[in-house]
């Protein structure tokens, strides 16, 4: 699991490795990677938003 | 419809699909019919390239005559309203009728033979949502023709403009945007579950060509966001016709609801238009610089989180609308953080550039240019992003630079680069090497002669979407005029190379690019009707 | 059809119905979420005070005392949209108020038509940050009001300013804007159609 | 080595030029008020950002290009990934926005403090024109354009502001915190003057703030920046700013005309002096939909002249210009006009272009007809 959310984590960022890509389009399944993204991408929302609520005060 | 050459010696199973030599299968219809019937997908990808030039041409009549108006100060040409109706026409019919489709038209050719499957995995509805093109528009165009006139309200139909101070002819509207919005979702459906299930044996998710890659993504945006635009025009609908107020204060609506969901879709969008233009790139400058692309798996993993964070960022334009403080920051801090993974793709084709070994034909002239152009309208993006500035650039002319460096440099380059990169294995020509220049050094100037100064229009403060404007702003616009029609005009060019290269020209062998390494170049140029009716086997490059 | 269907494997073929299915229940997710984003919107704008809405349920009162400490202007501005022949009045342009502590403006509803008519006032509220503590216990906010000709009415608004509001803020403006109700009795809108309807 | 250098004086003299253009009348305005010369400086330091960017990527472009050209029998190197690379490209971006982001939202922060205003003005936004109430001093007025109809269809030579004048500008007093109100009577229009740095969106049924503090007397001119239907291109904004104590006499004499008018509703009217009145306030308010001959255009602005339906009922010409007409672009002027324009304008509207029905409406009639 924790793999998926680094290649997440990679993909939010833009940069990936060559052999990762292999391994994870060989062992990851699509659908894992989608949820993990859609999760992350929900934390990635509620982060934001608190830097901003805090950023407003 | 396409021209018919002479008849020429041609291998006796192979049958040039591009209007070249139709050869009669027994049962075949000619003529008309074998279009309007076609499964082919190579010659729907056809109908969909003359479909979608024929509306850049209408497209672009528009914009002459919005640009004509523009020429000098005071009304000289078409009253305000009809003016308004240009510019929202202009708009629509470049979106959805040019961009769009030829995109698709590009996906329906080349994406089965990168993949060696023969055909879209659904022929019968590939038809059938082309055919829904000219329907549409055809409807979208008659508008102009009814009382009260066509849509005045922007190609961004804010409303109540578009509801309740609308001409009468926005139910038709309407409808054409709901038959357009059904061909681009039919047309996804098609192309994911070719992508994902028609793949030649041995060739995995992994190894698939770039543009294969960034049209699936493409896909899942279309999926994802054409329902919302359906949603949104049919809550127009309502509130026109049923008296439901979605959008009207008066009746418990909002019209600042409009814009949450149009934009919501209307972002997304923007990144529909831009991704296979990057596809189209990535396959084009490692061709020419003879290496291989830089940084591969970067720009997998980034188009396919563009795929979700282009879901975060829509209120970016609407921060003048009255958004609450905490809305700002978090649109205007989001837009950052997803602007740059985006942007930092142009680096993996300048360092794919860096020691290449680069030759300039037509297709590799277009895709530098839209690697040098789309940069600009990348930063103009970037300084659009900083929330307080856009208080001044807002709704200005500094924003339609913005847009249309990253639309026509971008997207529209990046289709003729792919139309060039491509006619070879189409028609079994080169493209006219002398005319292409032609086309591409005129369009280059003309571009930035149209667009540059409008960056200095709008920070002088010229409003967007006006028909006459104060006097400090006359000659920005006379030269953006004249760009206008000089970049109008070279584009005739592009008609006679493709024309020519359909009917002639020098002959292109199946590897019609030295260094190309994709699928397609395997098959015979050009490429016979019927290509991998037994699946090939893929042998992986030594990745 | 004229090309006959490339021949695909048997799994293939399953894998592009499984594919179709799933981007059709996508689809139609996607079309009900836009409609979903209706309501949700407006739970949104109460929560935050987005765009200055204003929660139209009564509230009760708050009784946790009342911050002498602070005085807020609260300005009142009164419009009337177009197609009524409503005119709406307040007895005070503005008042200072505590937090925490109920206050009640008149408002007098006119109508000056010739006939009975439908209408209704929208409320709403600047800064928007400012929407969510201001507590309304007695309000005709969207409330649909049927008034005789010639007919006056007078409705009080009994408001409260919440204790947290943002220290920043002391100024509270609250519009109200009259609109015809669509549908009901014949508005004005409806008998002005001859007055144009000639000219066409 | 030489390459680069040229390649970067080259670049210099770009930025240089850019320099001098952005001085004149190519950039964005530095403005009158602080705020203003925050976001101006804020455009600039992301400006000449993207610039230094921009020199690096396209000189590395352009350097490639010209030095490894397939003619010239460049060998393809075979590197095609370098993770650090990648990683210090897209880390650098993202901290000099993030840098950005910083003044950004102190900035933004700014903007959005609308409290302790000396003055709050109601601005309007209706089709084609804007209105000013000046909250608490019973002074209204709308500013509509100033530039005769003639000059736009070229029959005239432009004016010096062509398309930027008003007959009613929006007086404000310098060095005052001014907080604005936005709303809008029809559909959405934008409020945007580029020297004060203030663009607000007036959305209908809805009420935005924001405000400015100038520092310099002076004429700033603005348009509305959001498209609002036929006339969106001529609706200017006039911003006179003024001394603080001119402003208070100007708003002392403004509320003494306000109320020397009002007495004027009691008495009688002749028929030429509302003819006359009747006529200015039609040209400054009415021309825009139903042209100076009352030909309109239909279906969408009906005719007046030689209106034979309008002649007979008077009433219902009374009610529309008072009430306007809902979901049509016809406004309601009761909150727009007092009773002596409205008055006026029905009069000359019943008698000018050979309608001449004869009979005339009285301010008094009207000012009954609102206030009972």
């Amino acid at each position: 699991m924790w793999e998926v959310v680094k290649s997440v984590l990679a993909a939010f960022f833009g940069v990936q490795k060559e052999q990762r890509r292999c391994e994870d389009f060989q062992h990851g399944r699509a659908a894992v990677f989608i949820t993990v993204g859609l999760l992350m991408a929900m934390l990635l929302v509620v982060l934001v938003a608190l830097v901003a609520v805090v950023a407003a005060r | 419809m396409a021209t018919n050459p002479a008849p020429k010696p041609v291998p006796q199973h192979a049958s040039t699909a591009a209007g070249g030599l139709a050869e009669a299968h027994p049962e075949r219809p000619s003529g008309l019919l074998r279009w309007l019937l076609t499964t082919n997908h190579k010659e729907i990808g056809t109908l969909y390239l003359i479909f979608s030039l024929t509306m850049f041409f209408i497209g672009g009549v528009f914009a002459m005559v919005v640009r004509a108006e523009l020429f000098q100060p005071g009304l000289q040409l078409v009253q305000p309203e009809f003016f308004n109706q240009m510019t929202t026409m202009h708009g629509l019919i470049m979106v959805f009728g040019a961009v769009m489709p030829a995109f698709v038209g590009l996906a329906n050719w080349m994406v089965p033979l990168q993949i060696g499957a023969p055909d879209m995995a659904l022929p019968r509805l590939n038809n059938f949502s082309f055919w829904l093109l000219p329907v549409a528009f055809t409807l979208l165009l008659s508008t102009l023709l009814m009382p009260g006139g066509g849509p005045n309200f922007g190609w961004t139909f804010y409303a109540p403009l578009s509801t309740t101070y609308a001409p009468p002819s926005t139910t038709f509207f309407i409808l054409s945007l709901h038959i357009a919005g059904i061909s681009s979702i039919l047309g996804a459906i098609n192309i994911i579950a070719t992508i994902l299930n028609l793949r030649a044996p041995g060739m995995r998710m992994m190894d698939m060509p770039l543009f294969v890659w960034t049209w699936l993504i493409t896909a899942f945006l279309l999926i994802a966001v054409m329902p919302v635009l359906a949603g949104v025009v049919t809550m127009m609908l309502m509130d026109i016709n049923f008296g439901t107020s979605f959008f009207n204060a008066a009746g418990g609506g909002d019209p600042v609801l409009f814009q949450h969901l149009f934009w919501f879709f209307g972002h997304p969008e923007v990144y529909i238009m831009i991704l296979p233009a990057f596809g189209i790139v990535s396959a084009i400058i490692p061709t020419f610089a003879r290496k291989r692309l830089f940084g591969y798996a970067s720009m997998v993993y980034a188009t396919a989180a563009i795929a979700i964070l282009s879901f975060l960022v829509w209120a970016h334009h609407m921060f003048v609308v009255g958004l609450p403080l905490v809305a700002e920051l978090f649109f205007m801090y989001c837009t950052m953080l997803i602007a740059v993974p985006t942007g930092v793709k142009v680096f993996n084709w300048i360092t794919t550039l860096f020691r290449g070994s680069i030759s300039f034909e037509p297709p590799m002239l277009f895709a530098l240019a839209f690697v040098v152009l789309f940069t600009i309208g990348g930063f103009s993006g970037l300084m659009l992003a900083i929330a307080p500035a856009d208080f001044q650039y807002h709704d200005t002319y500094f924003v339609v630079a913005h847009f249309h460096y990253v639309l026509v440099p971008g997207a529209v380059f990046a289709i003729m680069a792919g139309v060039y990169y491509w006619l070879p294995k189409w028609t079994g020509h080169y493209p006219h090497e002398r005319l292409a220049q032609w086309h591409f050094w005129l369009s280059v100037v003309g571009v930035n002669l149209t667009f540059f100064p409008m960056h200095f229009s709008g920070l002088a403060g010229m409003p967007r979407r006006i028909p006459d404007y104060a006097l400090q702003f006359a000659d920005f616009n006379l030269v953006s005029s004249l760009g206008a029609f000089l970049f109008g005009a070279s584009q005739l060019l592009f008609v006679a190379v493709v024309v020519l290269c359909v009917r002639g020209g020098r002959q292109a062998p199946a590897q019609a690019w030295e260094h190309a390494e994709d699928l397609e170049w395997s098959v015979p140029s050009p490429a016979p009707l019927h290509t991998f009716e037994t699946p090939p086997t893929f042998e992986r490059p030594a990745h | 059809m004229t090309t006959p269907d490339p021949q695909l494997s048997r799994e293939s073929r399953s894998g592009v119905r499984r594919t179709v299915w799933r981007s059709v229940a996508a689809l139609v997710g996607m079309f009900a979420f836009a409609f979903a984003l209706v309501p949700l919107y407006d739970v949104f704008c109460q929560v935050t005070g987005l765009n200055g809405k204003v929660s139209n349920s009564a509230q009760a009162v708050m009784h946790d005392g009342v911050d002498q400490s602070r005085l807020v202007t609260v300005q009142f501005i009164t419009r009337s949209g177009s197609g009524l022949h409503w005119q709406l009045g307040v007895e005070t342009r503005q008042v200072r108020v505590h937090p925490g502590q109920p206050t009640e403006v008149g408002f007098t509803f006119d109508n000056q038509g010739s006939e009975a008519s439908w209408g209704r006032a929208v409320p709403s509220v600047s800064p928007s940050q400012a929407s969510q503590h201001l507590r309304k216990i007695s309000c005709f906010c969207f409330d649909e009001q049927r008034l005789a000709a010639g007919e006056r009415r007078e409705i009080p608004l009994v408001f409260q300013l919440s204790r947290d509001l943002p220290s920043d803020v002391n100024t509270v403006t609250l519009v109200y804007t009259l609109y015809p109700v669509e549908g009901r009795e014949a508005s004005q809108q409806a008998n002005t159609r001859s007055l144009q309807g000639e000219e066409a | 080595m030489r390459t680069l250098l040229v390649w970067l004086a080259g670049g210099l003299s770009l930025a240089g030029s850019i320099q001098v253009a952005m001085a004149n009348g190519w950039n964005m305005p530095v403005g009158v008020t602080e705020l203003s010369g925050n976001i101006h400086s804020l455009h600039m330091t992301i400006f000449w950002i993207c610039v230094a960017i921009g020199v690096v990527v396209f000189g590395v472009m352009f350097y490639s290009l010209f030095r490894y050209r397939h003619a010239k029998g460049a060998k393809a190197a075979n590197f095609h990934e370098n993770i650090v690379v990648e990683v210090v490209w897209t880390a650098i971006p993202l901290l000099i926005l993030i840098g950005m982001a910083v003044p950004a939202t102190a900035t933004l922060k700014q903007m959005y403090d609308a409290s302790e205003a000396d003055l709050d003005i109601l601005v309007t936004g209706q089709q084609w024109r804007w209105r000013y109430d000046y909250l608490g001093e019973d002074v209204a007025f709308t500013s509509n354009l100033g530039t005769p109809r003639a000059q736009i269809r070229g029959e005239e030579a432009f004016g010096e502001n062509y398309l930027l004048e008003v007959d009613e500008p929006l007086v404000v007093p310098v060095n005052r915190k001014v907080r604005f109100l936005f709303t809008s009577d029809d559909v959405i229009h934008s409020w945007w003057v580029p020297d004060l740095a203030v663009k607000q969106d007036s959305v209908p049924g809805f009420i935005n703030e924001n405000w400015v503090r100038i520092d310099e007397p002076g004429v700033y001119r603005g348009q509305c920046a959001e498209l609002c239907g036929k006339d969106h291109a001529f609706m200017p904004i006039v911003v006179h700013a003024m001394e603080e104590e001119a402003f208070d006499t100007w708003l002392a004499d403004r509320r003494a005309a306000a109320s020397q008018e009002a007495q004027g509703i009691d008495r009688e009217w002749a028929m030429d002096e509302l003819m006359e009145r009747g006529e200015q306030v039609y040209t400054a308010v009415c021309v825009s939909c139903h042209q100076e001959d009352g030909s309109g255009n239909p279906p969408a602005f009906p005719a007046l002249a030689g209106n034979q339906a309008l002649l007979d009922d008077r009433d219902r010409h009374i009610d529309t210009v008072v009430d306007g007409v809902s979901g049509a672009a016809m406004p309601a002027f009761r909150s727009t006009l007092n009773p002596v324009e409205i008055a006026a304008v029905i009069t000359y509207e019943r008698n000018a272009w050979g309608n001449d029905s004869g009979d005339s409406v009285q301010p008094s009639e009207i000012a009954e007809r609102l206030s009972d």
